[in-house]
């Protein structure tokens, strides 16, 4: 079995990279590059999700921020009340945004197309509002400051460093995960759903149970990602979660390649990577962010990830997400 | 006729389109372990049969029983936990996934989801994934196409599709199989093919019914057959008889000579 | 009362904006994200026309329209026909629009510059009393013109060789091939009318709402809102979604809460798309054009 | 070295070429480095660009004159579209890779307190000039200095002077559902219970709404004599506007938010009349105002907005401390700041308390009239 | 004349013509025939330039056409009915037949077309203001050859103009299509139900699998004991 062989070496090489990374902090001591890094971590794990939701189940959603949100802000409010420990707290986060998935699922299971991809920012901007309104408890456009920072074994997580390697046992077990899914029963049925929904049913599928499932899964990424991100940033304001930040995620897992977990990490690395590069550029920093969205939507249909399949032609990389 | 020997009966169904009378009260019963051929002009209303018998459409009146049991408001995906499964004139495999994982989904309602196990890679997924793959490998090789598990069924001719597709209906281990033109795009030698693989599937407890233009299939395998014209049943009978039916020669022909043999 | 009537020019604003959507919907299948920055940029243009070329207002309504219309087609030939002829998935089309939209709100802003400008009233501001309820010239300026526009788009389609094969390729792409028509032309046109549909609603609120660079962001999504609720893809459609969130939206900040006004409307949205994902004023299958 | 494995070299690789990029590289002797984080696109773009233009031309006079004794001012800028995850990301690059050694920022409260994460950890003195959030200055923060004009004093003497010299009685507030605005509100609530005046209405909007009749007709209804905005300009002309088309005849006021020239324009005829609390007036006589505005309008063909003006001083406090300072060492600089006294600026006469609030700042009550604003009462700091 | 010579052509990686070649004289009626699939559409779809055949020619008159763009094609004076006849659903009848003058100049020409078509299909003239939606199926298909005949086409590109359609209707749909013939143009017709079309043609082709595998005239093709067996089978 061919593929079997490739796809084990393309996962080594994979993982192999990803050890790689693990030392980086050793050569990158500019804290500044440590916390970009620290951030493109996090949203990985908001990508990964919606890859799975976007790539996977072809449910197209602008309104991820809403779940970031949710996970950030359920998270938060729990350490800062009622003094629960972070890993506590970030767990019922998880679980808050899965419930808010499967609300938001529910509609999902009758549209598609535009209509959903309205759906999903129109929930995300109610979160958002939300939060901007709902004064006593979200504390309203101020936003909550001093989060509590995470501990892990009684040890408590302060430096980027710290951040650092918390960060990246979170996103390999994402990453981990979200493999799992992709590569299993589960991802292949979600393909399933959507290249061919009517024969996907034909053929036993519960296709609502498959969407909504997609979309819970999802939230639970971006929610358990808002829980970091509350305590790495130590502050959060409603100006966090907007539909430009939602419009990010989307544009990580695209570009990076839809329908690829890998895809995924090296677009959210990637486009980080880029906003933050061009700094250099003063002036028209955001003209040249959206020209480079453009062209690479035009000349690269399948992401990075699709640029590398076809670099690497027969090593089939395809095999590892 | 003997009523315990129906698999599925059909009973006073119609369907309406707008104005246009896609079925009206046909009635078909379906006996256990036939081939059981469904023929008709184009427009005559067999697809449209197969889609409510699939629940994909709701009829506007009439009724189905499989063995005996009425099966109503009954969501597509259902069907093959009843022990239905089907495939499409227009054949609709998921694109841009493999042969094996193709027939795999039909493995669906078979192995269990073991979401748990599956997140943490355990044994009881592993264990189901093979399960599944050993399955569908099983039904691509009945059909002939063990060689081919791993190209993307999008790079396989029209009639290996056929063949993919009849695999993945027949991974969902059905009791009634839905065959929509299973025939059509194939060479001759790979209808022959196909007419074995029905044959056998006969003997191997299996109800075939069965959509098609192909006289020669139809003839060759067919106990049973229907003839639909404008949503109706014209005829009903061995395949000899209907051959020579003359309201089907009209309906196939129209007014028009048909000329001299 | 008062209200009702408040949502009504906004309300017309929307459908204009709703109408630039439903138009390239239906025509190319393709949701422009970029359709509030046209309305940007006409006000730009509108503003530049007014201020630096000391032109009239009619004058700087008209080369906006055509400005952006011709920008509008550009988009159309430059990004999404090479989208079209690689077969991108509609994702993509999704995301090179975005850009587009980032595109223009920064050049915007490079241009001309963070503060926002005020293009003057060509009416009167002092509010008009009729009944009891106070209305602005201004607003009746926006009603006015916009209803008109609407009924120009309207004789567009249905009278000009253009507009018909707008249409044809809307209903029946494959066969407007058949007859001769040049689809991509077909979509320049629905991206060049939607963008002049969108400059016109720019210059039209420019006098009440300012010009910023920004400004397309919210409109656009609140015109796109509406033209879901009226049914995506159809002319009417889009005009009564319009005046309905416009009217909607003033009820709710008036009535309920201004704060979570948008947070009320959307989840209106959410429920209008559950309950009739085809739009709350069309029947079911009657869609397009 | 023997033993060194692969990495190790290459970690050293690494750590060279970015010495050699300058970004561990020591500071040249006498060069201040400041950073300014602030939104240069986005929603506030307006308040971010002005604020780069003012500092700009302050460090520009301040090289020129020598003001900074022996130090020699270097200014990096950095976008934050006014973003707070994005602003904490320009702070790092700003301490980290610009080495700067104060950071003047970020304009929107949420992005600044997320700022303030960085900056403290780091131990970087950071002065915002334009975030009023209450939370800010409340938390203990030995780092973080506010040249923002004081609410709770505009919010004072708004409503008192309401009371005094007007009579009016019923009151409203119409605030942006922001941090500035709400923090607005809750002074103005304050003041109210303090005049014994009566609240009839306290409504909100979001920034970037376009329409304000609901809330304006609902405080038309409750009867107010009088609206008390809390937010930006753009809004403040809007409400104007429409104010005067629903047929509101309450006198309007609002804070230094909005007292911009721009407020003028973009409100046209409904605007007049409108009373503003503002920490400097750009057709003053006072020789600083005079000298700042002039520069101003020459270099940039604009007037400057209040918040230009606060990032103005706030230059010259800085070139104040590392004068005195005689180090960029973050903790002297910091400990300077905090002594700055004496100065006489555009905007008033810094002073910091405890918790690093200016309270030095001028506060002048003015009114729209024409196309400027005209003083009404001037109130000393402290009064 | 219409020849095609040799034409494939791939849906996506799968190749559907495997190498097509036939011709339609002049004033006659030459059909093809043959089962579900065997790509009877896609060979009308190659000579309007829907689907780009990747290989191979198609010559109109003496000029070849492989590869020019549609509209130019339909200019060329080659119009298709497509299969489901693809009217203008929310066009009115009259509108319809509008598009389908969409590429001539000559409003004299057209006006007279348009009565021409009115005669031939009466029942569109009843019907002119109607929206084609609102049609019965034979009415849709008389203005689908309407529409086409509109542009004053040389070569009428016929796809199964008998499907879903009531005996009756056909007979009517099929005496439009010796009219048309008299009147000089030259007709493709792509028919499934096969008795029907080699009764009319004049020429007949069977194509199976993307391949030609039989050619002669329509009587002779009818009594080949081989299309009897495969197309006929009764």
């Amino acid at each position: 079995m061919k593929s079997i062989m490739s796809r084990r070496r393309g996962l080594a090489a994979f993982l192999l990279l990803l050890i790689g990374y693990h030392f980086t902090p050793y050569f990158v001591t500019n804290l500044y590059h440590l916390h970009i890094l620290n951030l493109a971590g996090i949203y990985t794990l908001v990508v990964l999700g919606l890859n799975i939701l976007s790539g996977y189940t072809g449910q197209v959603s602008m309104g991820q921020a809403g779940f970031f949100a949710i996970g950030t802000y359920v998270s938060a409010l729990l350490m800062m009340n009622w003094s629960i420990p972070f890993w506590s707290a970030s767990a019922m986060a998880t679980v808050m945004a899965g419930l808010f998935g499967a609300v938001i699922g529910i509609p999902a299971m009758k549209l598609s197309g535009p209509y959903l991809v309205l759906a999903t920012v129109g929930f995300g901007e109610i979160v958002r509002l939300v939060l901007l309104n709902w004064t006593p408890v979200t504390k309203g456009a101020a936003g909550l400051v001093g989060i509590p920072l995470p501990t892990v074994l009684g040890f408590v997580v302060t430096t980027e460093k710290h951040f650092f390697y918390l960060i990246l046992a979170s996103l390999l077990v994402g990453v981990f995960i979200a493999l799992r899914i992709a590569d299993s029963k589960i991802g292949r049925t979600y393909r399933a759903v959507c290249e061919d929904e009517l024969a996907a049913e034909a053929m036993g599928v519960n296709i609502n149970r498959y969407k909504i499932s997609a979309f819970i899964i999802s939230a639970m990424f971006a929610g358990f990602a808002g829980s970091l991100f509350g305590s790495f940033s130590g502050v959060t304001s409603p100006d966090n979660f907007t539909f430009d930040e939602s419009v990010g995620f989307l544009c990580m897992s695209v570009i990076g390649g839809n329908r690829s977990i890998v895809g995924a990490v090296i677009g959210a690395f990637g486009l980080t990577a880029v906003s933050e590069a061009l700094r250099v550029i003063q002036g028209f920093r955001l003209v040249i962010y959206g020209s480079i969205l453009v062209f690479t939507v035009i000349f690269m249909p399948k992401g990075i990830i699709g640029l590398f399949r076809w670099i690497c032609g027969n090593f089939s990389v395809k095999e590892i997400d | 006729m003997d009523d315990r020997n129906v698999i599925l009966e059909v009973r006073d169904i119609s369907k309406r389109f707008g104005g246009l009378r896609a079925l009206d009260t046909v009635s078909v019963a379906i006996r256990r372990n036939s081939v059981h051929g469904i023929i008709g002009p184009n427009g005559a209303g067999k697809t449209t049969l197969f889609n409510l018998i699939t629940g994909m459409l709701l009829p506007d009146s009439g009724q189905f029983e499989i063995e005996g049991k009425p099966i109503k408001k009954v969501r597509p995906h259902q069907l093959v936990s009843i022990g239905v499964s089907r495939t499409f004139q227009n054949i609709r495999l998921f694109k841009g996934m493999s042969v094996l994982e193709n027939v795999m989904i039909g493995q669906h309602v078979h192995t269990p989801t073991a979401v748990f196990s599956i997140m943490i890679n355990g044994r009881k997924s592993r264990s189901a994934e093979n399960a599944a793959r050993e399955e569908a490998l099983a039904a691509l090789g009945f059909v002939g196409m063990a060689r081919n598990v791993d190209q993307n069924v999008d790079s396989l001719s029209y009639g290996n599709q056929r063949l993919v597709e009849f695999a993945r209906a027949l991974a969902a281990k059905p009791r009634i199989l839905l065959l929509d033109e299973p025939a059509a795009g194939m060479n001759p030698t790979e209808k022959q093919h196909l007419l074995r693989l029905i044959n056998s599937l006969q003997q191997k407890d299996y109800t075939v019914v069965l959509i098609e233009h192909d006289m020669k299939v139809v003839m060759n395998v067919c106990s049973t057959v229907s003839v639909l014209d404008h949503g109706k049943k014209l005829a009903e009978g061995r395949p000899e008889d209907i051959r020579r039916h003359p309201e089907v020669i009209r309906a196939y022909l129209g007014k028009s000579d048909r000329g001299h043999a | 009362m008062q209200f009702f009537l408040n949502g009504l020019p906004i309300g017309a604003i929307y459908s204009l904006v709703a109408l630039g959507y439903s138009l390239i919907y239906a025509a190319s299948g393709v949701l422009n994200w970029s359709q509030g920055d046209m309305v940007m940029l006409g006000a730009y243009v509108g503003f530049t026309v007014f201020f630096f070329l000391k032109l009239g207002f009619i004058s700087a309504l008209f080369l906006a329209i055509v400005v952006v219309a011709l920008l509008g087609a550009l988009v159309q030939y430059m990004i999404l026909r090479p989208l079209r002829e690689r077969e991108a998935p509609p994702i993509n089309v999704v995301i090179a629009t975005l850009g587009v939209a980032i595109i223009c709100r920064n050049l915007a802003l490079g241009i001309w510059g963070p503060d926002p400008q005020i293009l003057p009233s060509p009416v009167s501001s002092r509010p008009l009393s009729l009944a009891g309820v106070s209305v602005t010239p201004q607003d009746i300026l926006v009603l006015s013109v916009g209803i008109t526009l609407m009924l120009i788009l309207h004789s567009f389609l249905k009278n000009t060789r253009e507009g018909k094969a707008l249409r044809a390729v809307a209903q029946d792409r494959y066969a407007a091939q058949l007859v001769g028509i040049d689809p991509e032309r077909s979509d320049a046109v629905a991206f060049a009318a939607s963008a002049g549909i969108g400059a016109a609603a720019g210059i039209l609120i420019a006098p009440i709402f300012f010009v910023t660079f920004n400004m397309g962001a919210s409109i656009g999504l609140k015109g796109f809102v509406a033209a879901v609720i009226g049914g995506l893809g159809t002319i009417p459609g889009a005009i009564a979604g319009g005046f309905f969130l416009g009217v909607v939206e003033s009820l709710a900040g008036g009535l309920i809460s201004s704060g979570y006004r948008d947070a009320i409307t959307f989840s209106l949205l959410i429920v209008v798309l559950w309950l009739k994902p085809s739009g709350l004023f069309l029947r079911k299958n009657r869609q397009k054009v | 070295m023997s033993k060194s494995s692969w990495w190790e070299r290459f970690t050293v690789l690494v750590l060279l070429l970015f010495i050699a990029t300058g970004v561990g590289a020591a500071d040249a002797a006498q060069v201040l480095r400041i950073g300014v984080v602030g939104p240069e696109s986005g929603g506030g773009a307006q308040l971010g660009l002005g604020q780069r233009r003012a500092i700009q031309m302050a460090v520009e006079e301040i090289n020129e004159g020598k003001l900074a004794g022996e130090w020699t001012l270097e200014v990096f800028f950095e976008d934050d579209e006014g973003n707070p995850t994005k602003s904490a990301s320009a702070t790092n690059k700003l301490i980290q890779q610009s080495g700067v050694k104060v950071i003047i920022g970020a304009i929107h409260s949420s992005c600044t307190l997320a700022d303030m994460v960085v900056t403290s950890r780091a131990g970087i003195p950071q002065i915002t000039a334009g975030s009023t959030g209450a939370s800010i200055t409340q938390q203990g923060n030995k780092f973080i200095f506010r040249t923002a004009a004081n609410d709770f004093l505009q919010a004072d003497a708004l409503i008192k002077y309401a009371r005094d010299e007007f009579g009016f009685k019923k009151v409203a507030t119409f605030t942006a559902a922001d941090d500035y605005g709400q923090s607005g509100a809750k002074l103005l609530r304050e003041a109210c219970g303090k005049y014994g005046v009566e609240l009839v209405a306290e409504p909100t909007y979001n920034n970037g709404d376009k329409d304000f009749k609901p809330q304006l007709l609902t405080i038309k209804d409750r009867g107010a004599e009088v609206i008390f905005m809390w937010g930006l300009y753009t809004e403040a002309a809007l409400i104007a506007q429409q104010a005067q088309q629903l047929g509101v005849n309450a006198q309007l006021c609002g804070a230094s938010g909005m007292a911009a020239l721009k407020l003028i324009e973009l409100g046209g005829e409904a605007a007049q009349g409108l009373i503003l609390t503002q920490t400097f007036l750009p057709d003053s006589d006072h020789p600083k105002v005079r000298a700042f505005v002039d520069n101003y309008r020459d270099k940039f063909n604009e007037s400057p907005i209040p918040h230009a003006a606060q990032a103005y001083d706030t230059v010259f406090i800085i070139a104040d401390a590392i004068r005195r300072a005689g180090s960029n060492d973050p903790r002297k600089l910091r400990d300077a700041i905090s002594a700055t006294e004496g100065l006489e600026l555009v905007t008033g006469d810094p002073n910091f308390n405890d918790n690093g609030d200016d309270i030095g700042k001028r506060l002048l009550i003015t009114q729209i009239k024409g196309d400027k604003f005209e003083m009404v009462k001037f109130i000393k700091a402290g009064e | 004349m219409l020849e095609i010579c040799g034409i494939k052509a791939k849906y996506g990686h799968t190749e559907v013509l495997h190498s097509v070649t036939l011709r339609a004289e002049t004033g006659r009626i030459t059909t093809l025939i043959g089962g579900n699939g065997a790509g009877k559409t896609t060979t009308l779809n190659c000579i309007v330039n829907i689907l780009k055949p990747y290989e191979g020619q198609i010559l109109w008159k003496g000029q070849e056409i492989t590869g020019l763009r549609s509209k130019d094609i339909v200019r060329l004076g080659i119009s298709l009915i497509p299969e489901g006849r693809h009217v203008f659903p929310r066009m009115t009848v009259r509108e319809n037949l509008e598009m389908g003058a969409y590429i001539r100049k000559d409003a004299n020409g057209v006006q007279k077309d348009f009565e021409w078509i009115l005669e031939l299909f009466p029942v569109l003239k009843e019907r002119l203001g109607q929206e084609a939606a609102t049609l019965s199926g034979g009415e849709q298909q008389m203005l689908a050859i309407g529409r086409s005949l509109m542009g004053n086409p040389d070569l009428v590109l016929m796809d199964e103009p008998s499907m879903g359609l009531a005996p009756i209707v056909v007979e009517e749909v099929f005496s439009v299509v010796e009219q048309i013939m008299a009147m000089g143009k030259t007709v493709l017709l792509v028919e499934q139900n096969a008795a029907l079309a080699l009764n009319l043609a004049h020429e007949g082709y069977v194509i199976e699998l993307g391949r030609i595998v039989l050619r002669g005239t329509g009587k002779e093709l009818l009594r080949n004991p081989e299309v009897e067996k495969a197309y006929l089978g009764l």
